[in-house]
């Protein structure tokens, strides 16, 4: 019994720092929420302010550059810890690893995730999106972009050290089933159809991402002790 | 003899997509199996240098 | 005595140059050993490679007399490992850093500010890292050590930009820790006054 | 029967060994290259020459004999990769990094054969170059798939960090395929109600399935000699201050 709520505590006690750390650090959540913004406005300034145009693409444009920057915010999730030491220090406790990993993933989610979903309600309001689609855009982005972290964290172990870009090329293939989902959820939602059915194939995906990319970034983290 | 190869190449003026397209396989296919074969050969003459 | 790690003719090459050749040497239980070499001697490689950091090695290495493939899948030895960076956040308060760390997340606030009153630093304990001299830090690296009781210590060069307090503050604490059970693989330049078995790893190679 | 099985396990696991897989592969390339030559040509040959023009779409749908071959196998190229992936990161050998590492451009060029050939196609029969079919789509996805591993090995310089990160990206990757083919199949129907979709290959008629068959083959013969060329400079130049290479390789 000791060892579970043990394990909580350690999950919650990496939590806790790594927000603490990111809070510290304003940067850490401001870049991402202002480099969805800057993405979403470039559209209607490259394609012109047409209402009906703007609206039928609204669902996509917020999709992608949701995608692009929660993804581009992951880069330093492991570089400092791996930097100064408390990596290995965390690595050789004999606490479980992978929990470690998804402490880090949902302090990512948290910090870069949630800003994204509050600027993507404001991005809808400039891109016309029609009011019935909100809620069904907030719910497809909370679980898009947390599962963009757990591809990201995936990406940013496998390239540690080495360039942004090349996390970035590794992972976006692989997060083309999200974004189908999420575009999916939300053509559904604008012609009022039910999309229960595309969130559970997003959560499915979850399910099976969470404990399967967590030691899969595990792997990749040990990898660059060799 | 001459006419059918020419029939063969045209084929009712749909042939050079073909053509192109067997072209395009073949020039890839020889990129993918000379360079090896280059990286080998400099691997052997260097090897040879240093004896 | 059993001793908790015992090595044997370890050999180990590092990008084509051998780096450690025919190492033997046990830690006992509540003992210490120091390793002693120069730079590139192969210290930090000894250490990586006892953690299972590095598997690419031959000779067996035996965690309380059974053999077991990688550190990292063996658990019921609980290590602490310090490395030439000591792992102190800058934005993190002192307090903050003994409590988040792999030691101190379970202990209480009185045991971090008695910890931290041990090593000198209870003054400073809501103060800011980054403005901290590097030796105040060193005390916060020590200070993690008494947080919790683990079976062996494994730090690396742990008396860099210390003064003499700072080497007798960890003379005390090892001491103290001894006699709880613990035992220390200490790696250094020279060697130390702890009382430890020395091992010499440039005239180990030499042989 | 378990004679001829045990000789099989042999042979496969000396191909373990990377010296024993140079020997192997130095002494019957040239077999290979004749066999992948002969089959290949034959039925490249049978199935633009001589099988009968289509209805509908006339002489153009020859192209299906070298596109869908290479597509079925940038596909198995894939899956040999995660296999070879999960035993590099299972039993860690050596020899299965360094398949990865030559399978990958290969399984590119015959992606982007694919994907050339597809576009090609689909300009006699629907006026544009590329046009969004649901094969086709998951077949540029899988190129990018291949660029991410072939980039993320250059990206590291100590190679075996390399094959190790690379058969991490391949084992998650074969998983992901049939996920995005599955869903980019879906998407297709749901933007455009099924057209016609580039190669319904059992509905045609025999004579023009069979030399399908002969160009498939042709192209596995193909790859297994490209592959063991491309596997026999890798072990060189991963081993070459090894003794064995100084021995074997240099002595020639």
């Amino acid at each position: 019994m000791a060892d579970r709520d043990n394990t909580l505590n350690w999950f919650m006690l990496v939590l806790r720092r790594d927000l603490t750390l990111s809070f510290r650090r304003s940067a850490t959540y401001i870049t991402p929420l202002i480099f969805f913004l800057i993405v979403v406005t470039f559209f209607p300034l490259a394609l012109g302010p047409s209402q009906s145009l703007l609206s039928s693409m609204a669902s996509g444009i917020i999709w992608i550059s949701a995608l692009l920057s929660s993804l581009l915010a992951v880069e330093g999730i492991f570089s400092e810890d791996y930097r100064d030491g408390t990596l290995d220090q965390y690595f050789v406790s004999s606490e479980p690893v992978f929990v470690l990993i998804f402490a880090k993933v949902l302090c990512h989610w948290l910090v870069c995730g949630a800003p994204i979903i509050l600027a993507s309600i404001v991005s809808s309001i400039f891109l016309y999106l029609p009011s019935g689609a909100l809620l069904a855009l907030i719910i497809s982005l909370l679980l898009g972009t947390l599962f963009m972290s757990l591809l990201g964290a995936l990406g940013a172990a496998l390239s540690l050290g080495k360039s942004a870009i090349l996390s970035a090329i590794i992972v976006l293939p692989f997060s083309i089933p999200t974004l189908l989902m999420g575009t999916a959820i939300m053509s559904a939602a604008i012609n009022q159809q039910d999309y229960s059915g595309f969130l559970m194939i997003m959560g499915a995906m979850l399910a099976i991402g969470i404990p399967g990319l967590c030691l899969l970034t595990v792997e990749a983290i040990l990898l660059n002790y060799e | 003899m001459l006419d059918s190869l020419q029939i063969l190449f045209l084929m009712d003026g749909k042939g050079p997509y073909i053509w192109s397209c067997l072209l395009i396989f073949m020039v890839i296919t020889s990129v993918n199996i000379i360079i090896p074969i280059i990286r080998l050969n400099k691997i052997y003459r260097e090897g040879n240098l240093e004896e | 005595m059993s001793n908790i790690l015992k090595v044997k003719n370890i050999n180990c090459q590092r990008s084509g140059e051998v780096v450690l050749q025919g190492l033997n040497f046990e830690v006992e239980a509540g003992k210490n050993v120091e390793i002693i070499g120069s730079n590139g001697s192969g210290k930090t490689t000894l250490l990586r490679l006892l953690l299972g950091f590095i598997n690419d090695y031959d000779g067996d290495i035996y965690w309380n007399d059974s053999k077991v493939p990688s550190k990292l899948q063996e658990k019921d030895i609980h290590c602490f490992y310090q490395g030439h960076q000591i792992g102190i956040k800058p934005l993190l308060t002192v307090y903050e850093n003994l409590k988040f760390s792999s030691s101190g997340f379970n202990s209480s606030e009185e045991e971090i500010t008695s910890v931290a009153n041990k090593v000198g630093i209870k003054t400073f304990l809501n103060r800011q890292s980054a403005n901290l001299s590097a030796g105040q830090k060193r005390r916060i690296a020590i200070g993690r050590w008494l947080l919790k009781d683990f079976n062996l210590y494994l730090i690396d060069e742990p008396f860099t930009t210390l003064d003499d307090e700072g080497v007798e503050l960890i003379k005390s604490v090892v001491t103290e820790l001894n006699n709880r059970g613990a035992s220390f693989l200490i790696t250094g330049h020279r060697p130390s006054e702890l009382n430890s078995k020395k091992i010499y790893l440039d005239v180990e190679n030499g042989r | 029967m378990n004679r001829v099985w045990s000789r099989i396990k042999n042979w496969l696991i000396a191909m373990g060994s990377p010296p024993l897989f140079y020997r192997w592969a130095t002494s019957s390339l040239a077999w290979l290259a004749l066999l992948a030559f002969l089959v290949l040509s034959s039925g490249l040959i049978w199935g633009i020459g001589f099988s009968p023009t289509d209805y509908k779409q006339g002489d153009v749908y020859r192209i299906i004999y070298i596109h869908v071959p290479s597509a079925i196998l940038a596909e198995s190229i894939y899956i040999l990769m995660a296999v070879s992936g999960f035993i590099s990161m299972v039993w860690r050998a050596k020899i299965a990094g360094m398949l990865i590492n030559s399978a990958a451009p290969l399984g590119a060029g015959f992606t982007l054969v694919a994907l050339v050939t597809g576009s090609i196609w689909g300009k006699p029969t629907w006026g544009t170059w590329w046009v969004w079919d649901a094969r086709l789509t998951s077949t540029l996805i899988l190129f990018f798939l291949y660029a991410a591993i072939i980039g993320l090995h250059s990206s590291i310089e100590n190679k075996t960090k390399a094959d190790r990160a690379v058969s991490i990206l391949a084992v998650l990757g074969v998983v992901i395929v049939p996920i995005i083919k599955k869903s980019v199949d879906w998407w297709q129907t749901l933007h455009q109600p099924s057209t016609f979709t580039l190669t319904s290959s059992p509905s045609m008629a025999p004579e023009m399935y069979q030399p399908l068959l002969v160009c498939v083959l042709g192209f596995y013969c193909l790859f297994v000699f490209m592959l063991s060329n491309s596997l026999r400079g890798e072990i060189i130049s991963r081993e070459r201050d090894k003794a064995w290479v100084k021995k074997q390789f240099f002595k020639q």
